[in-house]
């Protein structure tokens, strides 16, 4: 329970006020133009190709990578800075999300030096987007029950199975698959292994699983007997359990695990500051409060993931109070607001609304379950 | 935390699980006053923590005094440190006067307060409602309408109140001429105000909340681990696990709140929003924490001889101290609108 | 329930069961027009449930339709029983007038409609915002300053709008003169009001609330034992029984909100605490049991083609339909005040 | 599941307006005239004999028991209307209140008729009150669990064994006890015997359990070899366990679990009649209305015990939401009051707050955690 309690606060370095000026600078620009709109949730649903661009160009993907690869080593509380403001911001962010994410830091981690060259540069320029393809029909949260497998061939590895919710599969270039590829024993995680398949690919069929809004953002990705050459086997064959779950830290914790409402929670403090009266400026300020310290508490992990840790637990800790919190927003505004939540309207206040009712179950399902998340936390107490 | 503030932390620790007897059904976890404990603290050198050293004070900073508030919080010390240090202290300071030895507790002056000058000092008329621990006080610091003025114990009488951990919450009814020398302005730099007056406080019980919170988990914890029912220990349902981890998160995201508040108070001019938001989480937390607490640990926590309820009355008591979670929330409600349109983002992460 | 009632929901949910396919994707279940279920509907007699039989209703009391709404809800039934039942045939024979044959729909009128008395009738110009199934309604009610104006198909311009399930929510122009024979006053002793009308619209609301709640948790609990993670059902974790057990019990509070609401329309003078508890418990409710159902479901009910969404969709829509919890508390609260002190309790208990 | 979703609503009948006016009219006396004090949870924490005398006098107690034990066969409605009339004001009903609510019906049920003529009449009559010795220091809510043992004895039985969180049995004139009479098979619920321990009894030892505010309405209870006639057996030997459950559905149901605090409720609201502003008024309706719904449940159940069915799971629910719903009460009144909690004031709002802060961990622990009636519940859902 210890090192749940040594986290300790960040307070932002100077320098990246200059970083911070500049993104907003940029975002108000893009959206002052109408280059981009600002929508919730845009981490899943906002994916815009020119966008992710004019983001590579400026170095705002995948600024972790070494300028050797595109990037300029700058490390996690940067990319908290950067992340923070595009999705406040409501920017389209989802087409480059995966690859600056996980994919690129996986890549740069466990990646051979040839990989790192092929990937990492078009990833910064926001020109090569990913996929993860992790779930199945049937492990949901149960990541060790894979049931796709990969079998060597001569020159490489022939992969058969199926993965469910992958996002943005239907775009992207490549997607790293999680497989198994010993047989399984008494240790579930053992024998695991991660491929880059680069897509398109015919042995690759892709299928849209639509949202209940009817968006397409996820997708059924059936591997039929997939050719991976040995080249494009990320990391070490077998370890794939580690690979992945050294990415969780970084999955669970980040500002979107915090701010997926937040452009909603704007405009009602618009509203507000507007035509507001006393009693309904208390309800934000106790949103407000609560999502100061939570953005407090994202930030110290990430404090700990730039001194290079892992912490597993307070991101999980991070990931279940965050987007709990997330509905919380839409409940405040939805209430103290009285508007009716309407997709088809053309104010901002009923539209973001709709939208954020209608994505709010995938808070709490994404990236692991709250359940499974308080799970690990109480693990870490020692009670499981 | 640099590596001097966790040797004094730990220090503190040591003399808290010394002289604070966490099994003890009464004494000094029932609200009473510590005074080997104080003396101890006085030892250490942690009771003027964040007071300027020229002002007679321990310097260090205000995050110093917080992780030590912590860790009285957690052993329900019962000891006015946040009183005597982060207000009276820092009043008095803030006025470029040395601050007196002793215990010592802090209070702003309700409008009702009547002052006159007078040929033999000031003439100070009216009561103070709940000042804590002042029976215990050897000074008490009253911020009237700008400056400071230092009572000592003769200057009122006493009628003593406590909260709902039987902390001393007591009402004074002043009637004393206060010489000039006990009367002092701020300094021209000086941060002294009533807004940061009850930042102040808050922040310094939400600490004191979040060590309180802590213990509570920690007990939740072990006794789960220990309690078996169904014949398996509870721990092993997962209801209560989940329990235990949403108490948690509750415990970490005040811990977080309250230091970065207290980071903030220490590095920048506008700490407000931090405060308030501490004091607010840590509210919402109280609630969670100590319902959950005595949800896991059944009907044994309810009672008198169990420990769960020095810290869960705490937490009860703290919540309404210093601004409930609805006045913070007021106040941050206010600076939203204050903000304008387009301002909650700038507000939050406080760069412009 | 008497056997009459219950024989006729029996029969009812006999048709939902055969008109709506529950696992259908797109069709009746996405808030289209169910034209099949409509017919069989009127053919069993349930239309004009409530409405008076000497003014071309069905008969039956309040209760009565409220049981036939909460099958409706289940089966996310395309049919606008509720308005033509409940509102529409409430007003045309709360005026003493026959009420017509086939499927309405009411309103009440904004304040920017405009009326004019002219030779060859009432002159009727403005806007209505978001009629519930107005472009399927043969006639449109509209509570316009105590009368009611009987609106046809040809006497507006529709825009079409929806829900947040897709059911209509239309948007009329209004521009007619509409002859005498379709405007109608209330009779001396009816007891149409606005405010009447919004507390019914509520009920009726919340009474398909808690037959899509119902759903909702049925679903949960069937996919919940289907289920298999970490190599058991789902239904085996009791962090998935407590959620269940705290839907359940949502639903049930809310179901018997419901019709302990229609009992009180239905036999006493003061219904209004009724009507808004019904519906600000269901709006609550709805919360809760949206967000665990789909918490249990895992993404796959989060998908369009899983049946799931026709229920909660449903359930988000509709909560803030009517008036919201806020709304309802508000009415509620200034009950309270209205009632002055030491009122609450008769309040509650409808006896003074 | 069926069975949940049959529950209908009552109306109550008119004629128990009379009885409820009466009743009011009563109260009204009892608190002008300083005889008692309105409070919260007072059926736990007011013990007042000479009030319960009253009540009796009155025909208020053992309502439900027939007239030659001393009751008028009133009914589980009448009940219901008479004890929430006392909680709503506060009442001190503790004294008579586990006789009138379980030991009562108890053994009007399984009593023998010698045992219903020593017994009812008195308790009827305000001047016998009972406590139940169920849990034992490791049972919790696992009442199959209780180790204290009967032993059959000429002429009777010893029992041996320590009860727990036994309210008032330092004031009680009897003891309904739990003890298992034979030894532990599979079937854990077999061989549990109910005993009428009549007090104070030399072999019987009570020691105070102090609730955290240092009140003592709670005991252990030793049994040393305590003698019990035959004749004070209650029911069945080996029928403890169907006897005891039985008595759940009433225990679990009753307007006890929505009232605790509704005496704080009630002086908010006249605060706020007096001078609340309009956001207040909102808040103090939402717990209103809720309570009005909760109310209706709780009557629903009654309805279903007037028609003699056992709803032992529609109880579990309602007890479930309505201490739960206790809680939000206090919350409720403790931020828009902005009071602060103190046992020591004289005035009404920051007393009651502080009493019922400091009882409320109770509310979700008594008769079953909530947690237990979740359980109840899903069981019923057919997942357990």
């Amino acid at each position: 329970m210890m090192d749940l309690w040594s986290l300790e606060p960040v307070a932002l370095p100077a320098e990246l006020d200059v970083l911070r000026r500049d993104v907003r600078a940029f975002l108000a620009k893009e959206l002052s133009s109408g280059r981009i709109a600002a929508n919730c949730d845009q981490w899943l649903g906002g994916w815009d190709h020119a966008f992710s661009l004019r983001l590579g160009e400026r170095g705002w993907i995948g600024m972790a990578f070494p300028a050797q690869y595109g990037g300029s080593a700058a490390g996690a509380l940067a990319r908290f800075v950067v992340t923070e403001e595009l999705l406040a911001a409501g920017a389209p962010v989802a087409a480059h999300w995966i690859a600056d994410r996980q994919s690129g830091p996986g890549l740069l981690k466990f990646g051979t030096e040839e990989q790192k060259r092929a990937f990492l540069p078009r990833i910064a320029r926001g020109e090569c987007f990913f996929a993860a393809g992790m779930s199945e029909p049937d492990t949901g949260s149960d990541l060790a029950s894979v049931r796709t497998r990969g079998r060597q061939v001569n020159g490489g590895w022939r992969l058969t199975g199926t993965k469910v919710w992958v996002s943005g599969a239907h775009r992207a270039h490549a997607m790293i698959a999680l497989a198994r590829t010993e047989p399984r024993t008494a240790n579930r995680h053992a024998g695991l292994t991660q491929f880059i398949i680069e897509l398109p690919d015919p042995d690759v069929h892709i299928r849209p699983i639509r949202l209940l809004t009817g968006e397409h953002h996820f997708n059924e990705v059936v591997l039929d007997e997939v050719f991976v050459p040995n080249a494009r086997v990320l990391g070490e064959p077998g370890s794939g359990w580690h690979q992945v779950t050294s990415e969780l830290a970084m999955e669970r914790s980040g500002p979107e695990r915090i701010l997926s409402t937040f452009p909603l929670l704007a405009v009602a403090a618009d509203h507000l500051a507007e035509n507001g009266e006393r009693s309904s400026a208390s309800r934000v300020g106790a949103v407000v409060g609560r999502l100061w310290a939570l953005r407090q508490l994202s930030l110290a992990v990430a404090g700990r993931l730039e001194a290079g840790a892992a912490p597993a637990v307070e991101a999980a800790a991070v990931k279940d109070l965050g987007t709990r919190f997330e509905s919380v927003v839409i409940d405040t505004v939805r209430l103290l607001s009285q508007v009716v939540p309407d997709l088809g309207s053309n104010r901002p206040l009923p539209r973001m609304l709709a939208e954020s009712i209608l994505h709010s179950p995938g808070f709490t399902l994404r990236g692991g379950t709250n359940e499974i998340l308080r799970g690990v936390v109480a693990k870490e107490l020692g009670v499981r | 935390m640099s590596e001097i503030i966790a040797a004094l932390v730990a220090t503190v620790r040591e003399a808290s699980a010394k002289q604070c007897d966490i099994g003890a059904v009464t004494a000094c976890a029932d609200g009473g006053w510590n005074a080997e404990l104080w003396t101890a603290l006085e030892q250490i050198g942690v009771t003027m923590l964040s007071v300027p050293e020229e002002h007679g004070g321990a310097g260090g900073d205000v995050a110093a005094a917080v992780a030590v508030l912590e860790v009285l919080g957690e052993y329900s010390a019962g000891v006015p440190l946040a009183e005597t240090a982060l207000l009276a202290g820092w009043l008095i300071a803030g006025c470029g006067a040395t601050v007196p030895s002793g215990p010592m507790t802090a209070a702003v002056a309700s409008p009702e307060l009547r002052t006159r000058q007078e040929d033999t000092g000031l003439s100070v008329r009216g009561t103070v409602a709940r000042v804590p621990w002042a029976r215990y006080a050897h000074h008490v610091a009253v911020l009237d309408n700008g400056r400071v003025i230092l009572l000592g114990r003769s200057d009122f009488l006493l009628e003593q109140g406590t909260n709902l951990a039987g902390e001393p919450r007591d009402d004074l009814a002043i009637n004393a001429i206060v010489p000039a020398s006990r009367v002092h302005e701020p300094s021209a730099d000086s941060a002294i105000s009533v807004q940061a007056f009850y930042g102040r406080a808050a922040l310094a019980r939400a600490a004191l909340m979040a060590g309180a919170a802590r213990r509570a988990l920690e007990l939740a914890v072990a006794y789960a681990g220990e309690r078996e029912q169904f014949g398996r220990p509870i721990a092993k349902f997962q209801a209560v696990q989940q329990h235990l981890a949403a108490m948690a998160g509750e415990v970490l995201l005040s811990k977080m709140a309250v230091e970065a508040a207290a980071l903030a108070l220490d590095t920048q001019g506008d700490a407000d929003v931090a405060v308030a938001a501490a004091k607010l989480v840590a509210g919402q937390m109280a609630g969670v924490v100590a319902s959950l607490a005595h949800q896991i640990h059944g009907a044994i926590g309810f009672t008198e001889e169990h420990p769960l309820r020095h810290s869960t009355t705490r937490l009860w008591a703290w919540r309404d101290e210093s601004g409930n979670e609805d006045e913070w929330s007021g106040v941050l409600g206010q600076r939203v609108v204050s903000e304008g349109t387009g301002g909650l983002w700038s507000l939050l992460t406080g760069a412009r």
